[in-house]
């Protein structure tokens, strides 16, 4: 019987491996370069990739074949993967500002060893507690973490210090979008997927960027307008951009005023009688939600005052149909037209669209939406017209909130990295999901804080206030990413307070910090992906990092050995916890018995580096994602093992017995809807007169917080090009893409240019109430801003565009807005 | 008992490649055609079985080796779920 | 009796420092945007509003496209207008930054006592002068600004040398070893060019008294154009040969001579 | 008898400088025409037709002064191109299209045509995107960085959107260039991210062929 069981097993791996080989996997290299499968470092679309390597180095890369998203293709940022391990500068081993051998706030930046980074590290934090609690403590996370990086800094400061003060900035791009999934659907995340590019007839891209911020996406859109005639695209944004080559239709609004020209269509579907009747009656909710919610400033602002539901802006009321058609027929086509800018046949034309049933709409945005006083309103309010003609979580109509960062879905959001949220839409705030955390994570009860931590601004305001004593920021750049940067810079360089800064290149972050910890970069270190179609995708370690950079893993919880339970928690909590007062927070958190399940040396690394599972002696990264795992397993966020995602090109969740979900919230495609509804939103299944139910808010149209003025006469928008990625610090490293695109220039309309008596390159001063930066104008460049609008790339470190932007927020999902603001701008 | 199989890449034009996997111990080329190989792997131990696959992937002429199927008998980590759920 | 050495080498420090500081200003107006000579001495504009040009390009370009720009025909006419009053070709000896590798090469040929075999009519510069004119107007391209070792070099000195280096070296090498003075002495149109103006510009070397040859004898072996010092170059005292390059070594040698500035008759002239 | 000799001695004298002057000639002429021969650089804007423009410039550096991002340079002896004339490398540094056109001003010679008041007219030269091979934009990645560098970006060079057969769902976005909009500026091909630029600008003479006077295409209208 052992004898042919054995055969049987073998006969089996055979076949799998011959049927795995029988794809088209890519062709046997010539020279002696080992390749391996990873994940673009780039922007939200996932596009899959190689990584080749040899001696140790990353030597080659190329676009993944095999991956459904881009089939083997990439962008120029893409293309130059294997060089941005390699700038010049990287950092090597940690920095701490010193004066004669002892830390000096105003000293200069000395080599140091790991160790006496963390006993700085230790000492500053524990000061810190003792003297003002947790709630000194920050951390500034990101979307471009791992996801078991973003988890294990969650638990670090969640359940290890006891604070909530950690929010990724993701916040500045994809907050809006998360408070429009919850207030709307209950559950957070987009609910169709790339597959409705291949589907959709028409195409409206609000403010979305998508020929230069996701290029393959805009390259699967732009075929399938080739190859299907009749396929229509509207593109509305502020200024015009590359997506007007292809669209049909181009709609150049004024700031803000989406809100209005989305009401006026909704009154056009009403008024038309185009509503999908018996989708809305069974499917649809309506709310309303309080207006004076203020813009997020500091309260002693003046356009705070009166703004009486500034923190209490979430709050909404059950009301009806009539309400919200009473509502939009105030949003007349003139009113708009004149209100937007708009020419009165554009808007007519672009509602016609949105009221034609047999027209299977996808609606894109990102930050055009997301970035916006009214973030979380004008989400809602896109929703709106998907919802009142039914055209959702069908292949082809699917209102779709793109994701700018690579995993700011995979980490920052369903891992929960924010100020208040815990994995797979758990919230601090409720007592049952800090208990379901707790016990999942082995911890007393009443570990978690309740209180909501500091989200990003916020972060940003105490550290002004000298509320936050330690600030920790990994793998982003807070002082050039920040909005109103002056006095945040200011403070973190004059305030007593700690900054340290883990990254892998001297940014301007890295300057302001007091401790710099050397990061490992991408393919140094294991590590997981979330794209926009809720696809995630792990990667193994490639290369080794350069002299001792370690990987922001390895940071958390190598300095999480620093603390003992009874310098964190109080004696009566660590009393009725399985632990004992001198267990460390390591041992809590990280290296428990169910982490050390996990052996190390396990055949799905197929013999590739592992550093911290080495060091641990633990398969740390899956011990840490199985854990993660249990938040979503049954609740609508279930993954797939960890071996799975190792072999198969990304899988997106739920994952539900080995089966990924295109489509959620419509039978057929999602396990959890049950038999006969047709459509179940089941994220609002308990919610008391909503229940599976979609909501639609009725939300009006309010101003901008800062208009321009006499003396800031034009509106100034952010945002980035397709050959740099964020604040640049990897790309502008890579010699090609910065010859390419060498520094960020003002793009100006020609006739406001010559009005200021300024002509192409010459070099202009941006000035707004906040901060100025000088750069030079480009008149008829890539982008072309209408009269009285000017836009500036942020990536580039010597024009710091965030000292002008203003720091309002969305009073709900409080993202900055950066995509408007009052400037003005003259000759340097 | 771990056996497991390793979808293997190789260059056809390297003489003695496929004659180096076998000779490593555990290791059973049962098919290979231009360029592309079946390894199975048998071993007692996931250590064990990781060094047989680093040696894979070492051997000169490999390009890319990725598993395939793995089988082993140990105490699963499967129920350890129930009993938190 | 013995005057100091810088009175004894008065002019010829004066020739170096403005051949010098031509080329610094030159430099610098090209490099750090000090704008008081832009260009090179082909052409250049002085504090960036007055024009001048190299006559000889500027005739060049005549021959070859039978059109002259304004510009350069104002900068060609300031420059004769210029050099009418401080001496023809005085270009050769105060400006001209060949002259200083010529005036090393014959430096050199002295300390070495090199023979001097060859010895060609200095007319050839006439003839050569008169056919980079026809061969410009034949060839329809400005022929010598090709092979001009003198733009060759002011435009090295401002723009960088490039493969120039060679021609120099060559030149230098030829007025070393082949012909005593050679280039600027026998071959140089340029020069051919200013010795035409010279012949009736202000500034002159006068003769004090009568022509007495042995006086005169070591500033003849010291004169680049020892026919220049000829009795037949003098008229009532004052030098008529355009050839003179006013680099005033005669005048520090012997008391006989000297600067005289007015075509007067009786030659008085203030002694510079 | 010295008077004969004198004479004829003078005369023997006039036919050797002539003759030398004559092999001169000659040399220089070779050397001139060589030169001639060489594919054109480009030129500054505004300059005239190549052939003009050698017999016309004279060389003073002045334009090269005047350019504030240094891309004209003048030719060293050996090069190849017209010894001392303008000329770029823009590969290296491209014409930036200042607006002010500050190199034409100070050119004293009128090789830089003054007329020409718009730097959009300037014709320097042409772009060509020779290499499909290498462009990666050709094998479906997205790049167009020539595309999104040039200062006439929509007029002098545009998109082409052409389905990617190999993916199916993906299209190639081939830029395009046109020769009426194109100044040669070469803001492309110091732009391009290739090792060797895959786009390069080319004198106008090699680049463009010419259509017979004959034939007019039937579905353009008679412009």
């Amino acid at each position: 019987m052992k004898l042919n069981r054995r055969d049987f097993i073998k006969s089996a791996a055979i076949t799998a491996a011959a049927g795995s080989l029988g794809l088209a996997s890519p062709a046997a290299q010539a020279d002696d370069i080992k390749w391996d499968k990873a994940v673009c470092r780039f922007c939200g679309t996932g596009c899959g990739v190689m990584i080749g390597t040899k001696n140790g180095r990353v030597v080659a890369n190329k676009g993944d074949p095999q991956a459904p998203v881009n089939r083997g293709l990439n962008c120029i940022k893409g293309y130059f993967l294997a060089k941005i391990l390699y700038g010049k500068d990287r950092l090597k081993t940690p920095y701490l500002r010193k004066k004669n051998g002892k830390f000096d706030k105003h000293g200069e930046f000395v080599p140091i060893s790991w160790s006496e980074a963390f006993d700085i590290m230790e000492e500053k934090f524990k000061d810190a507690l003792k003297k003002y609690g947790p709630n000194s403590l920050a951390m500034f996370g990101s979307g471009q973490w791992t996801i078991w990086e973003g988890y294990a800094a969650s638990k670090l400061y969640k359940a290890g210090f006891r604070t909530n003060n950690i929010d990724p900035n993701a916040r500045h791009c994809m907050a809006s979008a998360v408070a429009g999934f919850i207030q709307s659907f209950g559950i957070d995340e987009p609910m169709g997927c790339y597959d409705d590019i291949e589907n959709a007839t028409v195409f409206v891209l609000w403010g979305s960027n998508m020929a230069e911020q996701h290029p393959i996406l805009w390259s699967r859109v732009s075929d399938r307008k080739l190859s299907h005639p009749g396929v229509k695209i509207v593109n509305l944004s502020t200024f015009s951009n590359r997506c007007s080559d292809l669209a049909d239709m181009e709609i150049i609004f004024k700031p803000q005023t989406d809100l209005a020209i989305l009401n006026y269509i909704a009154n056009y579907i009403i008024s038309h009688n185009a509503v999908n009747w018996d989708f809305v009656k069974k499917h649809v909710a309506f709310k309303e939600g309080p207006t004076d919610i203020g813009y997020g400033l500091r309260a002693s602002d003046p356009r705070e005052q009166g703004q009486l539901h500034r923190s209490s802006a979430k709050k909404g009321w059950l009301v009806n149909f009539n309400r919200l058609k009473e509502h939009v027929s105030g949003y007349t086509l003139d009113y708009v037209s004149k209100l937007s800018g708009v020419p009165a046949g554009k808007l007519q034309r672009l509602a016609e669209i949105y009221a034609d049933p047999n027209a299977k709409i996808t609606s894109f945005w990102t930050m055009g939406f997301n970035q916006h006083t009214r973030g979380t309103w004008v989400n809602e309010l896109c929703y709106m017209v998907h919802l009142l003609t039914g055209k959702i979580s069908t292949p082809g109509n699917s209102p779709y909130s793109l994701t700018g960062q690579p995993s700011a879905c995979g980490t920052a959001r369903e891992v929960g990295t924010f100020a208040h949220r815990l994995p797979a839409d758990l919230v601090v705030m409720k007592k049952a999901h800090r208990q379901m955390a707790e016990k999942i994570w082995h911890l007393p009860e009443g570990t978690i804080p309740g209180k909501v931590g500091t989200h990003a601004v916020k972060m940003m305001r105490w550290l002004e206030d000298g509320k936050i004593k330690v600030f920790w920021s990994q793998v982003a750049n807070p002082f050039q990413d920040f909005a109103n940067l002056n006095p945040f810079a200011k403070a973190a360089r004059e305030m007593d307070n700690f900054i340290i800064v883990s990254d892998a290149y001297p940014t301007v972050s890295a300057k302001v910090a007091d401790l710099i910890l050397p990061a490992a970069m991408i393919y140094e270190k294991e590590g997981a992906y979330g794209n926009a179609e809720r696809r995630t995708q792990f990667w193994r370690q490639q290369v080794k990092a350069p002299g001792i950079a370690k990987s922001d893993l390895w940071q958390v919880v190598e300095f999480s050995k620093r603390f003992k339970l009874k310098e964190v928690w109080p004696s009566s909590l660590v009393a009725n916890s399985e632990y004992t007062p001198d267990t460390t927070l390591f041992e809590v958190l990280y290296a428990n018995p169910r982490a050390k399940k996990y052996r190390w040396t396990d055949p799905i690394e197929m013999g590739h580096d592992n550093d911290e599972s080495k060091q641990y002696g633990f398969y740390i990264q899956k011990y840490l994602w199985e854990e993660y795992r249990l938040f979503g397993l049954g609740r609508g966020h279930d993954l797939a093992p960890f071996d799975a995602y190792h072999r198969v090109r990304g899988l997106r969740w739920p994952v539900v017995s080995g089966k990924e979900t295109r489509w959620r919230f419509k039978e057929g495609y999602d396990p959890y809807v049950e038999t006969g509804t047709g459509y179940q939103f089941y994220g609002n299944k308990h919610k008391k007169g909503i229940e599976n139910r979609a909501v639609i808010w009725v939300r009006p149209y309010q101003p901008p917080t800062e208009s321009p003025d006499e003396n800031y006469d034009m509106w100034l928008c952010t945002g980035r090009v397709l050959e740099h990625w964020h604040s640049g610090s990897m790309t502008r490293r890579v010699p090609e893409l910065y010859r390419a695109v060498p520094y960020a220039v003002i793009y100006m309309n020609p006739d406001d240019a010559k009005e200021r008596g300024l002509i192409r390159n010459s070099v202009a001063v941006v000035e707004s109430r906040r901060g100025k930066v000088r750069a030079r104008v480009m008149t008829n460049g890539r982008n072309r801003p209408p009269r009285g609008l000017v836009f500036v790339p942020w990536f580039d470190a010597k024009v710091l565009i965030n000292k002008c932007t203003l720091d309002a927020t969305c009073p709900i999902s409080k993202q900055t807005d950066y995509k408007k603001c009052a400037v003005r701008v003259y000759k340097a | 008992m771990n056996i497991s199989s390793l979808a293997v890449l190789y260059n056809p034009q390297k003489p003695g490649v496929i004659d180096d996997i076998n000779a490593i111990k555990g290791c059973e080329v049962s098919l290979s055609k231009d360029g592309k190989a079946v390894v199975v792997v048998e071993s007692e131990d996931n250590d064990s079985e990781v060094n047989i696959c680093k040696r894979v992937m070492d051997v000169d002429g490999v390009s890319g080796a990725y598993v395939a199927y793995h089988y082993f008998e140990d105490e699963t980590i499967e129920s350890e779920y129930k009993e938190v759920l | 009796m013995s005057r100091s050495f810088i009175y004894r080498h008065r002019f010829t420090i004066a020739r170096r420092t403005t051949q010098i500081a031509i080329m610094a200003l030159f430099y610098a107006g090209s490099h750090f945007g000090l704008k008081i000579l832009t260009g090179n001495l082909s052409s250049s504009k002085i504090l960036g509003l007055l024009p001048m040009a190299d006559p000889v390009a500027v005739i060049q370009i005549f021959a070859a496209t039978g059109s002259i720009a304004p510009d350069i025909l104002i900068g060609a006419a300031i420059a004769v207008g210029f050099y009418l009053v401080v001496g023809g070709r005085s270009f050769c000896g105060w400006v001209c930054p060949v002259n200083i590798i010529t005036d090393f090469a014959r430096w050199l040929r002295n300390r070495l006592g090199l023979p001097d075999p060859y010895s060609i009519s200095r007319m050839v510069r006439i003839w050569f002068f008169f056919a980079i004119i026809v061969l410009s107007a034949l060839f329809g391209i400005t022929i010598f600004e090709y092979v001009s070792p003198i733009s060759m070099l002011h435009r090295g000195i401002i723009y960088g040398i490039g493969a120039g280096w060679i021609v120099l070296v060559a030149l230098f090498l030829f007025d070393l070893f082949v012909i005593k003075d050679g280039w600027c002495g026998h071959l140089c149109p340029v020069g051919a060019f200013w010795s035409f103006v010279g012949r009736f510009s202000l500034i002159k070397i006068k003769l004090k008294g009568k022509y007495d040859p042995d006086k005169l004898k070591n500033a003849i072996k010291i004169c680049p154009e020892p026919e220049v010092l000829s009795p037949s170059s003098f008229k009532n005292g004052r030098m008529i040969s355009g050839n003179c390059i006013n680099c005033g070594r005669c005048v520090q040698l012997s008391d006989k001579l000297g600067f005289s500035f007015k075509k007067s008759k009786n030659s008085e002239g203030g002694n510079l | 008898m010295k008077g004969k000799q004198d004479r004829r001695g003078f005369f023997i004298k006039i036919l050797r400088t002539i003759s030398a002057l004559f092999a001169g000639g000659l040399f220089f002429g070779a050397y001139a025409k060589q030169v001639k021969s060489e594919p054109s650089p480009i030129r500054p804007p505004g300059a005239l037709n190549e052939s003009d423009f050698i017999k016309t410039c004279i060389k003073c550096g002045q334009c090269l002064e005047a350019c504030p991002y240094s891309s004209i340079k003048l030719a060293k002896p050996f090069t190849g191109i017209a010894i001392g004339t303008p000329y770029l490398v823009v590969r290296e540094i491209p014409c930036y299209m200042c607006e002010d056109i500050p190199c034409v001003k100070p050119c004293p010679s009128g090789a830089l045509d003054k007329k020409m008041k718009e730097i959009g007219k300037a014709k320097m030269g042409l772009a060509v995107l020779i290499d499909h091979e290498n462009c990666i934009a050709y094998q479906g990645l997205r790049c167009e960085v020539c595309y999104r560098a040039c200062p006439f970006i929509g007029k002098a060079i545009t998109i082409e959107f052409i389905p990617n057969k190999r993916t199916g769902r993906h299209a190639l976005f081939i830029p395009v260039v046109h020769s009426n909009s194109c100044t040669g500026c070469g803001m492309c091909e110091h732009a391009c991210i290739l090792d060797e630029a895959a786009i390069k600008v080319l004198p106008i003479e090699i680049a463009k062929g010419k259509l017979g006077k004959h034939y007019r295409f039937g579905w353009k209208d008679e412009s």
